[in-house]
């Protein structure tokens, strides 16, 4: 299983806040494609260029490889400090 | 510096933080520092013309303190520091609130102010941290700044 | 900011200042600027090698209040700054004690760093202030560093 | 009368906090001049290159032309902050 959450206004177009998935995605890339079935704001809002991606607490580029067992975050870019 | 404090301290609290305490801990037994900067970021009043009412912050609390102590890391690569503390706080802060903390100490003023300000620019852009603004208007997410993604690039 | 305490505070003086003061003086009533950095210089220990016990620091009296307050116009006119506060002690401080602080509010972070290192870039090469080092091998004059004149000069 | 102060490690070298002198110099190169037939210290800390100089509490070059009633200071470079 692949745990995903989602942060900030992302969590709230999509109305939801994490989600668990069977891990038959390879990376990113995939993980992304496969959310964005699930419809049209999810396509949207998780396209590469909206969405920062971390993997188990640090952020990662598009072809970082996902294990069973890994957290990956989607969030908007980052407006703290 | 057997007996000094922990030369990192990083946090991410609802609660506020007391600077003059943040001070003490950065300057007591430590007569080997001869600078010390601050970096203090407050809740003003108005931001791009809209009058703010209060800010919610909401964070990633996994990944924060993580994220953090790994921008305090490369700051001790790129300068020879003394101590470092870092202070965000996440919730909701009304007008005028104190929102984050840095404060470094180093030999020489050069490395002092250099990494606070590296400090600053690198957690605008790479600690998961977002702001909801609240005001007359409504509440909205805000957005994230280019000026603060080339600032933080030109490190 | 009509009742807003004065915008700029310049003071040479011999007395200690309390940091918690002046952050206070910087940011109450002051909802505008959400940004606060501040620089404090301390008497550190050791000096290019040599263990200080003391330092002593004159100055030209009639000459410091006024070459440092063309330091803060300078900063104004470079930068959009809120509040600027300069202290600088004189007379004889021992180890660890506060020597200088420059505290800068500004409505964004970047000018607060920029104003605040200038600040102090400028008056290490154009206030008349001069340290006398106390060691255990006897007191001489500090020498002016080259790196300090070259930092002011990037300005 | 011009009156001339001295600060820091130029005060002890010549042993001397301040003078006044009748304004007969036209300006700092010809004060230097004058004042460096005072001795041998005198010459050599008070050369251009050694010692900042002042006028009316203003930093000022060699040429800057003096006055009856001026204020000068000689010092060394800076070392506060």
């Amino acid at each position: 299983m692949i745990k995903v959450l989602f942060f900030a206004q992302l969590r709230e177009v999509l109305g939801c806040a994490n989600l668990e998935l069977e891990a038959n995605v390879r990376n990113i890339a995939e993980l992304r494609a496969q959310l964005a079935q699930k419809g049209q704001s999810w396509q949207e809002f998780l396209a590469s260029d909206k969405a920062l991606v971390a993997v188990n607490q640090t952020l990662v580029n598009e072809d970082c490889a996902l294990n069973s067992g890994d957290e990956v975050a989607f969030f908007p870019p980052v407006t703290g400090g | 510096m057997t007996n000094a404090p922990q030369q990192n301290h990083i946090s991410v609290q609802q609660q506020d933080f007391d600077l003059a305490a943040e001070y003490q801990a950065l300057t007591a037994n430590n007569q080997s520092d001869g600078a010390v900067v601050h970096f203090v970021g407050l809740v003003r009043d108005n931001n791009l013309g809209r009058q703010v009412q209060a800010l919610e912050l909401e964070h990633y609390p996994a990944m924060t303190s993580k994220a953090l102590s790994e921008l305090v890391d490369e700051a001790r690569q790129r300068w020879d520091l003394g101590r470092v503390r870092l202070i965000h706080r996440v919730g909701k802060l009304g007008l005028g609130e104190q929102i984050v903390f840095v404060g470094v100490t180093s030999k020489h003023r050069g490395s002092a102010f250099a990494a606070c300000e590296f400090l600053m620019d690198q957690l605008k852009t790479r600690a998961p941290f977002w702001k909801k603004e609240h005001t007359q208007q409504g509440e909205h997410w805000i957005e994230a700044r280019e000026s603060d993604r080339v600032k933080a690039g030109d490190w």
